[in-house]
């Protein structure tokens, strides 16, 4: 027998490649590097080069494959984009916030490049043995990062949380795989989703409907839907800010780009209608859910945990309607969402004290003349957040809301809409903080500590406030870029 | 084909594993142990691939299976590695000993 | 391009106000006032440039903004929306001005909040899209909630946030509405959507109700105007200003510009609700004025009466009642506008607005006295001055439709003589309570406000037409649609 | 001049400009000349209209000045109507307001014990308003339509609020209670409320009549599609037709706002409180001008209320019982301008009987006659106050006749006249009101009469306690002198206009020529098919007149009797029926009976909505409720998030359960 040795087109993975790459040299460089900032710019190096090949990806117009694995399709590079704008801006954060704390080591930025690598691989995944590849690689690392602060026993706590309740979601989900797979006969997402179109009567399988459900558990606990969210409000109080920063974002982002790729291709068209209900009610719940715990919160890092709850449910309004439109408005929300709350934690870091975990909300008391700008930077994140124009925010509700009212589900977007002005409670509460109330002093003479903002954070801050206002009055390019990856 | 155990005989017997992991991690308090019976899950996960792959005559289950064990041995060693360090803080083993971050 | 101008200038005023060093307290003031005057002047143009006797658009401006959404920029001013964005300009640089001294600490933010704040409500008068419109219109609270909330009084949080909650719950159906009719007609705007937007009547009264409870947060139409008086008693003086003047306007002006042509056919459905809502705004407004012990208070619940016309007369299904409303829209602005100017003048003295802390100050301030008379008088509606006119049109033509209504909307200018004169009573006559001794009368500056406010209010009341003559083409169009309708449903 | 009328209006308001702009710069001086003079400059172009009129046989003339307000078939012009109707009433308010203008020129400079005068504080702001009032009562009788009516109707509201209150810092001042003899219990008086108030309540009661006529004049435009006089009239009668009941609504509802106006049942509460107001504006706007407003505008539609009988009989019958009503509260009064106040009213409700029967011509008449004789009475009265430092009270008063001749002399007169002395201008016009309401209903006649003794008495009443028999307060009465020559000059004027006003209306019957009916023939419309005009015989005519002047005469004597022969009688009287008497100087407890039911439950239930729903229901319930009961759920969903890793397994697995069981049963 011949041995074939095909030439496997890397291509299709060349980002995801140079990211991995890039944390083996880190990982390398660790052992020769004395200021392990270096290796952060050097993540930022690989990332960068990591982002010019998707962007040269994204112009070719076959998306190619990786065999039946992966695709690099206008919606994996998007997605893609998505991850390494997250990781570099946590990146940049991180390299101040971990020298503050002592915390700064190599493995940080090894770990963060491989979860990157994992959320690319989730988005590109066209086989359930990617996903959850993708996921595990992912995952792991996110279990390590929200540990990493060995100093506080939150962040310790947090990881075993986090590690604990995801192994088991984990196993929810392969249970949810193997039923699917029993029932299909194939763990590629395109076959599984001809084998249903072959028969519609295959869809009463309740093997395979179980599966989804199990698949549907599996997603929700990353992208904190209620009621899987339970380790999400734990684990992003008690992991260091700047992880927090990239999981809200990252492992969002990364749930749902398989979400949908599972739900559209393998469970897609005429069977929408059986898990659109479910879908429903869950993005309901989970940013009612999400909203109303935030307006109990002292604690501002809390309060945007809750906030990330509150927004994979109006993200999941785009999901909802299983349409091409609902895809576009997802992936506009979840870039839209990368800047503004990694922007807000990135004022997070500023605020955080050294010694507490999480960062109260007196500390935000005044800080319109302690810091204008920083101030001025908060403000624009919280406005954004709540879905108020002229900013980015506002853009992606009313992304996800068309869709679900084009696709009839207009009480989707009502209850999207009433969660917004609830959310403008506790998003505005910051705002109070910062330009209504003088500077805090506490009657132990607890004098909020000075604020210290490195050149890293200053760029984050910089870049996410430019998004987040140009694009919000401006935003055309993203819808482009949007409906490029969706219609190619 | 006789000789043969039926699938469902599989199936039934990876379920009951799967729900004593699952029932296990809701009651159990010791962190390895909750660890454990996360393992036990996936070891039923693997289970049922196994017979899928059989009956079904495909391998994907099978590579699948690979894939899982792998992972479970990593989460294995994250996990102990993640107690050793709360126990650092905390001189527990007891999961519901680690409640400072709540609300 | 004139229009576009009115949104960039002020934000870039805001901008290199932004710049300029935090000390520099009479820089950042001048350069507000020269922006704002600048505003003001590029405004000008539209009311001589303005053609009468036209229906339709005007100065209207279309340029791409999110073309694969088939969004665009679309701005334009008819009758309805001309004076609205001259009583912008105007009272923003009169509320610049009124700020002079009443602002020390914050000045640069508080400034260039104004400004952003002009921007936004001129936004949203001239938008022509469904989303631009929104845009602006959330894009407003902002600046006014920041106004209200870090310069006002003791319970400005509360107020502030009050302000800002209320109103984003009342306009979150509307988004959703406005994306059922992009949905439905595959644009969002607004002119086209008129036109050529036929909707089931079902779902035009469900639509028209969306649409309608955000205006009516505005406006406030009773029961929902709890959020008003709130936010009167603790914004500054020119928060206001601004908020009374021109901010509920938003609302009033949105039912004839959105809601009226986009869905005729339910207005005959709402009509009665809010015509009642409207009559018992007038008279609860009232009312409720009447025994209150704080002047900007009293003055806030007038305002929650006087809307009651605007919105009376907009429902009144006439032409007559249409223009009368957008007078109004503008009456209301310059005599609350003024009233609560004439406020901040003494609170800026005496940091009290309680009744009880005044009493025969006209005395001692003849010329506040003369113009915060003149200013009453306004607001009652004496003939004259501007008032008179909207309310008597208004009334006049739902007396046409709705005799009861207009009975009772009459009566309700009884009960404006009755809060406003006691107000006038209690602060300004009764004997000299000896705590003003030191009260000084107005300055330069404050008689110059006064004055041209009031100048304003006496043209407005002596030659009407000036107004009505560029109102009634855009009016006659929207009374001519709602007849139409009402004309098939009684076939 | 016809073309230049507009120049009556604008007069004055030249005059308010320059007063109230510059009034504290210019002086006082100035002041005093440049109000006076334009209304004297208003008159002569009145006259001059007068004349070109009279040229023109009555004809009227529209001065187009320009267009008020447009929308879509809603017109209305300002635009200013020269007529005879409209000159009588422009002559009559310039003519008068310009003596009453130069009167108070010396009225409002007050002279302390020791000679030096005092200007009043704000003198230029008096001058101010009283150049509004001429103005705004101008726009009202001269407008040509009823938008420009009503607009009027307005700003004279406005005038007299201003004006009443004019002093404005004064508080209420108590009454000294009514003595009744040593064992007998005093009547206690309410205290007058203070000019502020006072202004108040004049506003405000006018703006409830004023609904009723911004009704009127809203169905008017429903039903005509005009405000104009000249398209609306020459229409009514077929409109009528085609529509009987609408006719009446608006006569009714204009109505409304001629009884809040012109002080009728039941809203004349305001009038006698008006009296708070310095005493020329009293006679100027409470008696001579703006309170005949109503009277005018009747006479002005009159082809309406030709065409509604049934709203004329009212008019008639509440006009007469106003009359009645006021004249027996006058009988008891112990302030001087209260006295005439309610004499006012009461006049007034002649007119509005004579308008209200159709005598159109001789409810003119008496307007023109009382704004003489009661602008005269009420001048003679501030005389009085002036020279005693402001009592009004005229049992502090008495021998005044001595101290101040030209007064007590004009007053006098002025009494003549109001009490319908023969010959006296009132005479006239009285009887010729009553000759018609005789014809009208005989019942009301009586009432007339009756009201017309009462009158007589009550005048002389005031005028025997004030300037006749013994000074009661000697110090007042030192210092009491005759006034400054304006005062006395305007009275003089008026006097003469007094005795010689009833020469624009002799009893035709007598063949001596009316020259009113001439003159005002042009503006009233006859009905197409009217019922022929009956007159009475010449007997029962000459018998009315007589029974007037008896009348009359009766009721002076009968106050000599009491006042001069026997001041015993009206004390032991009043003891006698204490209880009535109490009713009368109690003014029949109106005030308070409207207090208790309009005034205290509005108050009320303002309180209630404020405080209760307002407050506690709309805004604590629902509002913050809503927001208190989110945030509760907030609380307990936090709280559900309790940190145990057991219970957050327990809650995916339970949802992981629930997620199954959906997709395993649907």
């Amino acid at each position: 027998m011949p041995i074939d040795f095909p030439i496997l087109n890397f291509q299709a993975i060349a980002p995801e490649l140079v990211v991995v790459v890039a944390a083996f040299v880190v990982m390398f460089m660790e052992l020769f590097v004395d200021d392990k900032r270096i290796l952060g710019y050097i993540s930022l190096v690989g990332l960068t080069m990591a982002a010019i090949l998707n962007f040269s990806l994204m112009a070719s117009f076959a998306p190619p494959t990786f065999q039946t694995m992966l695709i690099s399709d206008g919606y994996s590079l998007i997605l893609n984009l998505i991850f390494i704008i997250a990781a570099a801006l946590s990146i940049l954060i991180s390299l101040s916030y971990l020298s503050d704390r002592e915390l700064q080591h190599g493995e940080y930025y090894a770990l963060l490049l491989f979860a990157t690598v994992g959320m690319m691989l989730m988005g590109a995944a066209t086989d359930l043995i990617i996903v959850f590849m993708g996921l595990e690689i992912m995952s792991i690392a996110l279990y390590i990062l929200a540990a990493f602060n060995r100093q506080q026993l939150g962040s310790g706590e947090a990881g075993m949380k986090y590690f604990v309740l995801g192994a088991f979601a984990s196993a929810f989900f392969l249970y949810g795989v193997a039923l699917v797979y029993g029932a299909t006969g194939s763990t590629n997402l395109q076959e599984i989703g001809s084998w249903f179109s072959a028969d519609r009567g295959n869809l009463g399988d309740p093997i395979a409907l179980v599966g989804l459900s199990l698949l549907l558990v599996g997603f929700s606990f990353k992208i904190a839907a209620v009621p899987f969210q339970w380790w999400t409000p734990d684990v992003y109080h008690g992991a260091p800010t700047s992880v927090t920063a990239f999981m809200s974002v990252g492992a969002k982002a990364a749930g749902f780009a398989s979400l949908m790729r599972v739900l559209m291709i393998s469970f897609g068209d005429a069977f929408t209608v059986d898990w659109q209900l479910a879908v429903a009610v869950l993005a309901v719940i989970t940013m009612t859910g999400g909203n109303i715990a935030a307006l109990a919160q002292k604690d501002v890092k809390r309060m945007l945990a809750y906030s990330s709850i509150a927004h994979a449910g109006y993200i999941l309004v785009g999901v909802v309607p299983g349409t091409m439109n609902g895809v576009q408005g997802v992936l506009f929300y979840l870039l839209s969402y990368t800047f503004m709350n990694i922007g807000a934690f990135a004022v997070i870091t500023v605020l955080e004290r050294r010694s507490q975990v999480g960062s109260a909300i007196q500390d935000y008391a005044g800080l319109a003349s302690r810091s204008p700008l920083l101030a001025l930077a908060m403000l624009l994140f919280m406005v954004s957040l709540t879905g108020i124009p002229p900013f980015i925010g506002f853009w992606g509700k009313l992304y996800v809301f068309r869709a679900a009212v084009e696709a009839n589900m207009s009480w989707l977007a009502v209850a999207g809409m009433i969660n917004s002005a609830i959310s403008a409670f506790y998003y505005l509460g910051i705002v109070v903080q910062m330009y209504m109330r003088p500077v805090a002093t506490a009657e132990d003479g607890d004098v909020a500590p000075a604020l210290k903002l490195s050149a890293p954070v200053v760029v984050t801050l910089v870049v996410t406030v430019i998004v987040t206002v140009i694009f919000g009055i401006w935003p055309t390019p993203l819808v482009d870029l949007t409906s490029l990856a969706v219609f190619g | 084909m006789i000789g043969q155990v039926p699938l469902s005989y599989y199936l039934l017997l990876s379920a009951i594993l799967f729900a004593i992991g699952a029932g296990g991690v809701l009651i159990r308090r010791n962190v390895i142990i909750v660890l454990m019976c996360v393992e036990m899950m996936m070891n039923a996960v693997n289970l049922t691939f196994i017979a899928f792959s059989r009956y079904l005559d495909s391998t994907t289950g099978q590579i699948f299976v690979f894939m899982i064990m792998a992972v479970a041995a990593v989460e294995v060693a994250v996990g102990l590695a993640l107690l050793v360090e709360l126990n650092r803080h905390k001189d527990s083993v007891n999961i519901n000993d680690f409640n400072s971050l709540k609300g | 391009m004139i229009l576009s101008l009115l949104i960039i200038i002020p934000i870039a005023g805001a901008i290199v106000i932004a710049f300029v060093p935090r000390d520099q307290d009479n820089m950042i003031k001048w350069l507000a006032v020269a922006t704002t005057a600048l505003a003001l002047l590029v405004s000008l143009p539209l009311y001589f440039g303005f053609a009468d006797g036209v229906s339709g658009y005007q100065f209207e401006e279309i340029r791409p903004w999110i073309p694969a959404l088939n969004i665009n920029y679309h701005v334009g001013i008819d009758g309805l929306s001309l004076f609205l964005v001259l009583l912008t300009t105007f009272l923003t640089l009169i509320s610049v001005i009124s700020s002079w001294t009443a602002i020390t600490d914050g000045l640069k933010e508080y400034m260039a909040c104004m400004l952003l704040l002009e921007a936004a409500v001129i936004g949203v008068f001239i938008s022509l899209d469904l989303f631009l419109f929104y845009l602006f219109w959330e894009a407003s609270l902002i600046p006014m909630a920041l106004l209200i909330g870090k310069w006002g009084g003791s319970r400005r949080i509360y107020a502030a946030v009050k302000f800002i909650i209320y109103t984003m719950a009342g306009s979150t159906l509307m988004l959703v509405a406005a994306l059922v009719l992009y949905v439905n007609g595959g644009t969002s705007d607004l002119p086209t959507l008129v036109s050529t937007l036929s909707l089931s009547q079902n779902l035009q009264i469900i639509l028209f109700f969306a649409f309608a409870l955000a205006f009516s947060v505005k406006v406030p139409l009773f029961p929902l105007h709890t959020w008003l008086p709130t936010a009167h008693v603790e914004a500054p003086t020119a928060g206001s200003i601004m908020l009374a003047g021109v901010l509920l306007k938003m609302g009033t002006y949105s039912y004839l510009r959105f809601a009226i042509p986009l869905f005729p056919d339910a207005v005959a459905y709402w009509t009665p609700l809010l015509v009642t809502l409207a009559i018992i705004g007038i008279l609860y407004g009232a009312l409720v004025a009447l025994v209150q012990d704080d002047v900007k208070k009293l003055v806030a619940y007038s305002s929650v009466a006087h809307m009651g016309f605007i919105v009376l007369g907009t429902f009144s299904g006439g032409q007559q009642g249409m223009s009368g409303a957008v007078l109004q829209m503008i009456n209301h602005g310059l005599s609350t506008g003024m009233l609560f100017f004439m406020v901040g003048v003494l609170y800026e003295q005496r940091h009290t607005r309680l009744f009880s802390e005044y009493g025969g100050i006209w005395v001692k301030v003849p010329v506040f006295g003369t113009y915060f008379l003149l200013a009453v008088f306004s607001s009652v509606g004496l003939p004259g001055l501007n008032g008179f006119v909207g309310e008597f049109v208004i009334l006049l033509g739902t007396f046409k439709v709705n005799p009861i209504a207009a009975a009772l909307g009459t009566f309700g200018i009884v009960l404006a003589a009755w809060y406003l004169l006691t107000a006038t009573r209690k602060v300004m006559m009764g004997p000299f309570n000896e705590a003003n001794r030191n009260l000084k009368d107005m300055n330069m500056r404050e008689a110059g406000i006064a004055f041209v406010l009031i100048l304003f209010c006496f043209i407005i009341g002596l030659f009407p037409n000036l107004l009505f003559d560029k109102i009634n083409p855009a009016t006659a169009e929207l009374a001519e649609m709602i007849s139409a309708t009402t004309l098939i449903a009684g076939q | 001049m016809t073309q230049l009328i507009w120049l009556t209006i604008a007069l004055p308001v030249l005059g308010l400009l320059i007063n109230g702009l510059f009034g504290r710069r210019i002086g006082n001086r100035t002041v005093s000349i440049i109000a006076p003079l334009m209304v004297l400059l208003a008159f002569l172009v009145g006259v001059g209209a007068f004349f070109e009129t009279m040229g023109r046989g009555g004809e009227a003339v529209a001065v187009p000045l320009w267009t008020w307000v447009t929308i879509g078939d809603f017109n209305v012009p300002i635009s200013l109507l020269v007529d005879p109707l409209s000159l009588t009433m422009v002559l009559v308010v310039t003519g008068v307001g310009f003596l009453i203008h130069v009167y108070a020129t010396a009225y409002m400079v007050h002279s302390d014990d020791h000679g030096h005068d005092h200007d009043d504080r704000d003198f230029s702001r008096f001058f101010t308003f009283l150049n509004l009032f001429i103005a705004s009562m101008l726009v009202l009788v001269l407008g040509d339509n009823y938008l420009m009516m009503y607009v009027g109707w307005e700003l004279v509201g406005v005038s007299s609020y201003l004006l009443i209150g004019y002093w404005f810092d004064r508080p209420s001042e108590a009454q000294t209670p009514i003595n009744l003899g040593s064992n007998t219990e005093p009547v206690k008086l309410q205290p007058l409320l203070s000019p502020a108030a006072s202004g108040m309540k004049a506003f405000i009661v006018n703006r409830i009549g004023d609904v009723g006529f911004a009704l009127g004049v809203f169905l008017l435009w429903s039903t005509f599609g005009t405000l104009q006089f000249n398209e609306i009239f020459p229409r009514a009668v077929e409109v009528s037709e085609a529509m009987p009941s609408v006719i009446p609504w608006i006569a009714a509802l204009l109505f409304v706002g001629a009884i809040g106006k012109s002080a009728q049942l039941p809203l004349y509460v305001w009038l006698p409180d008006a009296m708070a107001g310095p005493t020329p504006v009293s006679a100027l706007i409470h008696a001579a001008t703006m309170v005949t407003a109503g009277v005018y505008m009747i006479v002005r539609s009159n082809i309406l209320y030709s065409l509604a009988p049934g709203v004329s009989m009212a008019v008639a019958v509440i006009g007469m019982a106003t009359a009645f009503f006021a004249a027996t509260i006058a009988l008891v009064q112990v302030d001087l301008k209260r006295v005439l106040a309610y004499s006012t009213v009461s006049q007034l409700g002649y007119m509005f009987a004579a308008v209200g029967v159709g005598a159109y011509t001789a409810g003119m008449f008496h307007l023109v006659t009382h704004a003489f004789f009661k602008a005269l009475l009420f001048l003679g009265a501030g005389s009085v106050m002036h020279a005693l430092h402001d009592v009004i009270d005229i049992r502090r008063m008495g021998g005044l006749k001595d101290k101040m001749k030209i007064t007590w002399i004009t007053f006098w007169i002025g009494g003549l006249a109001l009490a319908g002395f023969p010959l006296m201008s009132g005479f006239f016009s009285k009887d010729e009101i009553l000759a018609h309401v005789f014809e009208a209903s005989p019942i009301l006649w009586f009432f007339g009469i009756l009201t017309a003794g009462m009158t007589a008495f009550y005048t002389f009443r005031a005028i025997f306690i004030a300037f006749h028999g013994k000074p009661r307060d000697h110090h007042l009465y030192e210092h009491a002198h005759e006034s400054r020559t304006p005062i006395t000059f305007a009275l003089s004027v008026l006097a003469v206009l007094a005795i010689f006003g009833g020469l624009l209306g002799l009893p035709t019957f007598l063949g001596l020529p009316h020259f009113l009916n001439g003159w005002l023939e042009p503006v009233l419309y006859e009905l197409p098919h009217a019922a022929e005009e009956h007159h009475m015989s010449f007997g029962a005519e000459m018998g009315l007149l007589a029974t007037s002047a008896v009348v009359a005469v009766g009721g002076i004597f009968l106050a000599y009797f009491f006042y001069m022969l026997q001041p015993s009688i009206p004390q032991n009287l009043a003891r006698s029926t204490r209880s009535l008497f109490a009713l009368l100087a109690h003014k029949y407890w109106i005030d308070e009976l409207y207090d208790t039911l309009f005034v205290q439950p509005g108050l009320k239930l303002a309180q209630a909505f404020a405080d209760g729903l307002d407050k506690v229901v709309i805004d604590d319930m629902f509002v913050d409720g809503t927001a208190r009961l989110i945030g509760r759920f907030g609380g307990i969903l936090s709280k559900l998030q309790n940190g145990y890793t057991g219970s957050y397994a327990l809650a995916t697995f339970i949802g992981v359960i629930i997620m199954i069981s959906y997709f395993f049963l649907r």
